[in-house]
């Protein structure tokens, strides 16, 4: 066997602090080690000719590159050792660069790690079967969970792709947090006016399938195949009856349902359309509210209902959908007020929220766009924004910025000059964060042509007092307390994952940051790829992000999905457990352990029982390797013998 | 509840200024049955100026009293003074590190293995007690109190500290006596520094500051406030003539400890609860009716209202028969 | 290696491909100081470390054996770290049996996003080796 | 005397199994060796005394598809029940006659007891047994020549029978004190412990005698003991390979060791092997509250899990 060893500088990344000539020099003394070199930029063209050329000159026949981490470039070496005539699979990578010359400085003790890390990885190379995928189709339907911005621009880009799509929507209507928003910024437009239009295209088109009301229960499946099981809540009306007429909620005698869609800004009935535009535009009960429910007894919507769509004995339904991809546009939550005790709690009426402010601005909103304070309906004079309630505030555990939230703010400063020309805004701020294209100069307009009064500081406390609400906090830049009456407070309440986003994560096997937020395979360039192939991110449940921002990651996503299905067959990773069956005892334990299924019990000619490997399903997890206890049945590229090999070296040397 | 045995720490306050504090609090816990054990030779806890200007000697102050317990073998030390408090909860954290710890341990006669938990007293009878047993000693009622509780600065704070309850929005005190039957009204400055601290140095800020948490009292319809710390109450208390002659106020609202008010309301006399002691009198407002003469008064009201009503079920009643 | 052999222990390893192993590369990208003791070896899944090859290492030569892998639940291929969890944690109670120091072998979660957490955990346990010293008298080895 | 009992339910047991699997006399009064019989007429041979030690369970899974009937003391039975567990046999296909037992002879005693020499006869009566040798007669008490595991049996009557030869029994040893010798063991410092170690696995001549009784490898010709792929260890006589081999031995029955203590009967050398394996379903008890072969619908401890496993708590650094 002649192996060849490769390593690189990365520039000063690691001959900085590792003796990159002494590892070669050392390697060359490893048995099995035909050659070994370094070099400025392995992974560069010429670098990565160096090694094709090596392959052919020195007859190379398992080849070793000491460089960054094999989950940045294990692929681009594959390629090339592909290229030059090796099987893929003869490729091991030594991570010198993010474990050992990033993350010590003494040059010799790197120098003798980075030595053992590639005789480790010599010695596992040695052992380096070749190994060939195999290709299966690809189902070609694309399923996109959340119907907001970002989840819509995806479903559209992916059906004018010409590809089918399912859309599961977790409530009621599409549209997400857009549909609520009044105005947008830094441009004012009326936000249903220019989403309203993208909503319909997507109830529309007749490449996606919309499930409204509806929650993911199940994902199975692999990339090109994966079955979801999908929760069709019960809405206790029969939607194929339902014409959104909206008598039923007329007539509903429950006012003081909560309004998810207005965060509570006003009560609701105990059915309801959540908003005029709605789409799809459907009735349904909830039955936390519903007297039906709660008590028994009512009826009133079933017998009001032209066309008899109330069915109160309705169920939820289960139907699954087969798709190849999965994108997850799942959004964000909102900072509970509760957790901001000092700001009262959200005990007092008159201190709310920033989404509900944008509800009460809004024509369709509760108040029909009138703003009034909720406590006793007058029109509030002076009005007090708060931003980061909650955000860059490590000791309610959201210590990241909400990205937003000082622009809203300055866009909810400036419509309030609009509604009530005599009024007089305040805006508490750590630092005006406007880093966008005309953001900046739309917070100075809200400042210099609607007088918002901006107020460097945090504020300590807020209570009431008789009719005003007291805002208590720090001018940090005249260095004293102020103290502003207020007729009406609102909270840039922090923006955090969306509830139930860890779940999710688990059902998509995805991996999520200690916030819920789900984790990109790369966060410079794979930004909407996850560690789970097929699987893709569009909007704020990546990381907290704006109205253009989301729409601009469903394109994204929309692309990767598109380019993943352009190819009919998939190339499978043959990294994947094979039973030897001759060592195979047939106890089928590994059948037990087994996550997914995909190792069943075979008869062999001869009579005996062995185990058998369903290569499409077998995800290369190995836990059947650790759970077999004579060793028949081995995850391919990592064996008993590569693993113990390894630890043979280190324990070795 | 179970008898319960606690090292009680009073501290130097309530040796003197807050002498009321200590009667009262020895006479509600031995009314719950806990058991107070003063350990001997007690000394300074160390948050005097002590914490201001020497950590460690702030520290040794405080273990050493701890190390007294340890040695009684109790495993909790509670104190009413918040003061106290802070100080044994500093100690312990900061001895948590080995080489502080021996640093300490070199400075008093005998070595503190940080075994000893510190509570407040408000802690101990709000979560080790609870307010079953609270509400199950309760004998009078004192319908004529409108309360706004005062929790001070230090006793929730800082959170990391003091585990106990809510650093912003504190309920202890408010559940405790809302229990006995006490009005508690909704106060927003529970925590709100009343510039105790600086009583001395900074004159002006402490009245306005004073002035602040009284008149919102007011605002919240209190006619007393109460409180578990005796500077809050020294300062609420004594106070008042200068911020009225200051701030052209007039207040003259009592301060109380929560004690104080338990311990009337399980009939003690206001002689052995103190209430002679604080400054602004409150002997207009504790007026007492046992509860079983109050819940008669209740139910007659409630029966005046449901009179009519009462007399239809009865007809309804006559027609089944 | 003679030469930084004293100040070195042998500490080996096994981290899962896709939370553990890209925390410690996280841990790279954020240049978080760590002890340089560790060797790693990447593995799909901690459901793939078979208890005997930390019983291996610990026999032939390693001082301190690490498996981490993906928080419970967070699992890449869903299952696989709560069956390393019952194995592992078997092997942490039958180690200390034989006379084997269960503090020479520890199991964590250390996700993707964990960077800073996988500095503590390597820095603690090379700390924590390195209190307990080498567990095997130094061999004469040929390099 | 039950034997004559035995004989009747293992004539009852044919036509309806191919093979009935039991015990003989052996080569000396002291000891008895498996018996299979095919026909009703083989019964005479048959016997059952304290001296059928001998786990008889274990042939079974080598018979797997035939129909036959095995005689089991309640030790004995939790290895069936194991089976079941595993789906190494089919129940279907296994007639279990059980044997109340009271205790069994530790042939290793009794010729220590008894100065190795050759056995002439032996005699047992009312707990007794009474071996002549060249050297005379002695009178032992079988409670004082029984195996390890009697001493704390918990299961005098078998878990699981289809016939039952005898009146069921209760066990008299108290349950918590079957881990004893662990937590005595554990009293013992780390270093202690090790030295025990090293010293009796030295003396293992990896003949793998204990590997080829234990009624759970499974394994048979394919164990990693000797394999090359994967080569988990040497041929090396090291004590590192020893060890090895006996960590591999315990950790590959996790949670499956049913304490039938065939290991330690068959090994040439004396070694406790079974006590590492003692040790794990201490812990396995502890964490999963799991006893192997005991409840056929249990599932083996670690072919399964829990998503919240309540025993086991996060270690820290």
């Amino acid at each position: 066997m002649r192996v060849g060893v490769f390593i690189c500088h990365c520039g000063s990344n690691i001959a900085g602090t590792i003796d990159v000539a002494k590892v070669a020099a050392e390697t060359r003394k490893i048995p099995g080690v035909a050659f070994a070199t370094n070099y400025m930029y392995t992974c560069s063209e010429p670098g990565q000719k160096e090694i094709t050329d090596a392959i052919a000159r020195e007859h190379l026949d398992r080849i070793v590159v000491a460089a960054c981490s094999p989950r940045m470039h294990e692929n681009t070496f594959r390629k090339t050792i592909e290229k030059a005539g090796l099987n893929r699979y003869f490729l091991e990578m030594a991570n010198i660069r993010e474990h050992i010359s990033w993350i010590g400085l003494d040059k010799e003790l790197n120098t003798n790690k980075a030595i053992e890390e590639v005789a480790m990885a010599v010695s596992k190379a040695m052992q380096d079967k070749p190994l060939f995928s195999s290709s299966f189709k690809v189902n070609k339907r694309v399923v996109v969970i959340g119907g907001g911005v970002a989840g819509m621009q995806a479903a559209l880009d992916c059906a004018d792709g010409g590809l089918e799509v399912v859309m599961v929507e977790k409530s009621p209507a599409i549209g997400g947090m857009m549909a609520r928003l009044d105005k947008t910024f830094p441009t004012i437009d009326c936000s249903i006016c220019i989403l309203g239009p993208k909503m319909v295209d997507v109830a529309q088109h007749d490449k996606i399938k919309l499930y409204a009301y509806s929650e993911i229960e199940e994902i199975k499946g692999y990339v090109g195949n994966y079955q979801i099981k999908i929760r069709k809540k019960a809405a206790y009306v029969d939607w194929t009856k339902c014409t959104g007429c909206g008598l039923c909620m007329e007539k509903c005698p429950t006012k003081n349902a909560y309004d998810y869609f207005n965060f509570g800004a006003a009560p609701t009935r105990a059915i309801n359309i959540p908003f005029p535009q709605a789409i799809p535009k459907k009735a349904k009960i909830d039955p936390k509210y519903c007297r039906q429910f709660t008590k028994g007894k009512c009826g009133v919507c079933a017998k009001v209902c032209p066309t008899g769509a109330i069915n109160y004995e309705q169920q939820d339904e289960i139907v699954t959908e087969d798709v190849g991809a999965i994108v997850v546009a799942t959004g964000y939550g909102l900072l509970d007020q509760e957790r901001l005790p000092e700001y009262g709690g959200g005990r007092y009426p008159d201190a709310i929220t920033g989404i509900q402010y944008e509800r009460i601005l809004n024509a369709s909103g509760p108040t029909s766009g009138h703003i009034i304070r909720p406590s006793d309906h007058e029109e509030p004079k002076t009005v007090v924004f708060v931003s980061c309630a909650g955000s860059r505030d490590k000791s309610v555990g959201v210590p990241y910025c909400s990205n937003f939230c000082c622009m809203y703010i300055a866009k909810q400063a400036i419509l309030t000059k609009d509604h009530i020309p005599d009024s007089q805004s305040y805006v508490f701020y750590m630092d005006i964060r406007a880093p966008g294209k005309g953001y900046d100069e739309f917070t100075r307009r809200a400042q210099e042509e609607y007088g918002a009064k901006y107020i460097r500081g945090r504020v300590s406390r807020i209570y009431p007092k008789g009719k005003k609400m007291i805002v208590q906090g720090a001018d940090t830049l005249l260095g004293t307390t102020v103290e502003v009456e207020a007729d009406l407070v609102v909270l840039a309440t922090a923006a955090i994952a969306a509830d139930g986003a860890p779940q999710m994560a688990e059902k998509l096997h995805i991996s999520y940051d200690t916030f819920g937020f789900y984790v990109e395979s790369h966060p410079k360039l794979r930004p909407v790829e996850t560690n789970t192939s097929g699987v893709f991110l569009a909007g704020a449940c990546q990381g907290l992000k704006d109205i253009p921002a989301s729409v601009t990651q469903g394109s994204a996503a929309a692309a990767k999905v598109l380019s993943l299905f352009s190819k009919d067959m998939l190339e499978s990773d043959p990294a994947i457990a094979q039973v030897n069956n001759n060592a195979c005892v047939g106890c089928l334990k590994c059948v037990k352990t087994c996550p997914f299924g995909a190792i069943v019990e075979d008869k062999l000619r001869d009579g005996r029982t062995v185990a058998k490997v369903i290569e499409t399903v077998c995800a290369g997890c190995g836990v059947c390797t650790s759970t077999c206890p004579c060793g028949a049945i081995q995850l391919q590229h990592f064996t008993d013998n590569q693993l113990l090999a390894e630890v043979s070296t280190i324990c070795q040397m | 509840m179970a008898e319960t045995k606690y090292a009680y720490f009073c501290g130097c306050s309530l040796e003197g200024t807050a002498k009321e504090y200590d009667d009262s609090m020895r006479v509600v816990m031995k009314a719950l049955g806990a058991e107070l054990v003063e350990p001997d030779d007690w000394s300074c806890c160390g948050s005097s100026p002590a914490h201001t200007v020497d950590y460690d000697l702030a520290s040794a102050l405080a273990a050493r009293n701890l190390a007294i317990v340890e040695k009684m073998g109790l495993p909790t030390i509670t104190t009413p003074c918040p003061s106290c408090l802070i100080g044994f909860k500093k100690a312990n954290r900061a001895m948590a590190n080995e080489v502080f710890k021996k640093g300490v341990n070199e400075l008093i006669d005998e070595p503190y293995n940080c075994s000893v938990e510190a509570k407040s007293s408000l802690q101990v009878i709000y979560e080790d007690i609870g307010l079953e047993a609270i509400a199950s000693r309760v004998t009078h009622i004192l319908p004529d109190l409108k309360v706004a509780p005062y929790y001070g600065c230090i006793l929730n704070r800082p959170p990391e500290l003091a585990h106990f309850d809510d650093p912003e929005n504190p309920i202890a005190m408010d559940r405790i006596l809302s229990t006995l039957g006490v009005d508690v009204r909704d106060f927003v400055f529970k925590t709100e520094c009343c510039g105790a601290a600086f009583g001395v140095p900074k004159r002006k800020m402490v009245n306005e500051l004073t002035y602040k948490v009284l008149s919102m009292a007011l605002d919240a319809g209190a006619n007393c406030i109460v409180v578990a710390c005796p500077l809050c109450q020294q300062n609420l208390d004594l106070r008042q003539g200068q911020v009225n002659s200051l701030m052209g106020s007039n207040f003259n609202i009592p301060v109380l400890y929560f004690t104080q008010v338990m311990g009337l309301a399980y009939g003690h006399s206001p002689k052995e609860l103190g209430i002679d002691k604080i400054f602004v009198s409150a002997d207009h407002l504790i007026g007492r009716v046992t509860k079983e003469e109050y819940e008669k008064q209740k139910a007659q009201e409630a029966a005046a209202k449901k009179a009519p009503k009462a007399k239809a079920t009865e007809e309804t009643k006559t027609e089944e028969t | 290696m003679s030469d930084v052999a004293p100040k070195e222990l042998r500490i080996v390893g096994f981290l899962c491909n896709w939370c553990s192993y890209g925390g410690a590369d996280t841990a790279g990208v954020s240049r978080f100081r760590q002890p340089t003791d560790l060797r790693v070896i990447r593995v799909p899944c901690s459901g793939r470390v078979d208890p005997l090859f930390v019983v291996r290492a610990l026999l032939t030569g390693a001082d301190g054996v690490l498996v981490s892998g993906c928080h419970p639940r967070d699992c890449h291929y869903s299952d696989g770290n709560f069956y390393a969890r019952r194995r592992l944690e078997m092997l942490k109670q039958l180690l200390p049996f034989v006379g084997i120091d269960e503090r020479r072998f520890h199991y964590t979660w250390v996700s993707a996003s964990e960077g800073q957490k996988w500095q503590q955990v390597v820095t603690n346990f090379t700390k924590q080796i390195h209190e307990l010293g080498p567990l095997h008298e130094k061999k004469e080895k040929a390099v | 005397m039950s034997t004559e009992k035995l004989k009747e339910t293992i004539q009852k047991v044919f036509p309806d199994v191919e093979c009935v699997i039991c015990w003989q006399e052996g080569f000396d009064k002291l000891h008895t060796t498996p018996l299979f019989i095919t026909t009703p007429d083989q019964t005479e041979k048959v016997v059952w005394n304290p001296l059928c030690v001998q786990n008889l369970a274990a042939y079974l899974p080598s018979m797997k598809g035939k129909k036959v009937a095995v005689v089991v003391k309640g030790c004995d039975s939790r290895t069936i029940v194991q089976f079941m567990q595993e789906g190494l046999i089919d129940r279907n296909n296994v007639v279990v006659i059980g044997i109340p037992c009271r205790g069994v002879v530790s042939v290793k005693k009794v010729l220590a007891a008894t100065g190795q020499q050759p056995i002439e006869d032996v005699k047992l009566s009312d707990g007794n047994i009474i071996v002549k040798t060249l050297k005379g007669e002695k009178t032992l008490a079988i409670a004082d020549v029984s195996p390890g595991k009697c001493k704390t049996c918990q299961y005098p009557t078998p878990v699981i029978y289809d016939f039952l030869v005898g009146e069921p029994i209760e066990s008299d040893k108290p349950a918590e004190s079957v881990y004893d010798d662990v937590r005595e063991f554990e009293k013992l410092s780390l270093a202690e412990r090790k030295a025990y170690f090293e010293k009796e696995f030295g003396k293992c001549i990896r003949c793998y005698a204990c590997r080829n009784a234990c009624p759970m490898c499974v394994c048979q010709d394919s164990c990693i003991a000797e394999t090359r792929d994967p080569h988990w260890i040497t041929q090396k006589m090291t004590p590192e390979e020893k060890m090895m081999f006996h960590m591999i031995h315990s950790v590959h029955l996790a949670g499956r060791c049913v304490e039938c203590g065939e290991c330690e009967r068959v090994c040439p050398m004396d070694i406790p092997v079974a006590k590492l394996k003692k040790k794990i379903n201490s812990a396995m008890k502890e964490l999963f509250d799991y006893v192997p072969g005991v409840n056929p619908e249990d599932k083996p401890p670690m072919y399964t899990f829990n998503v919240d496993e309540v025993k086991i708590k996060e270690h820290k650094l």
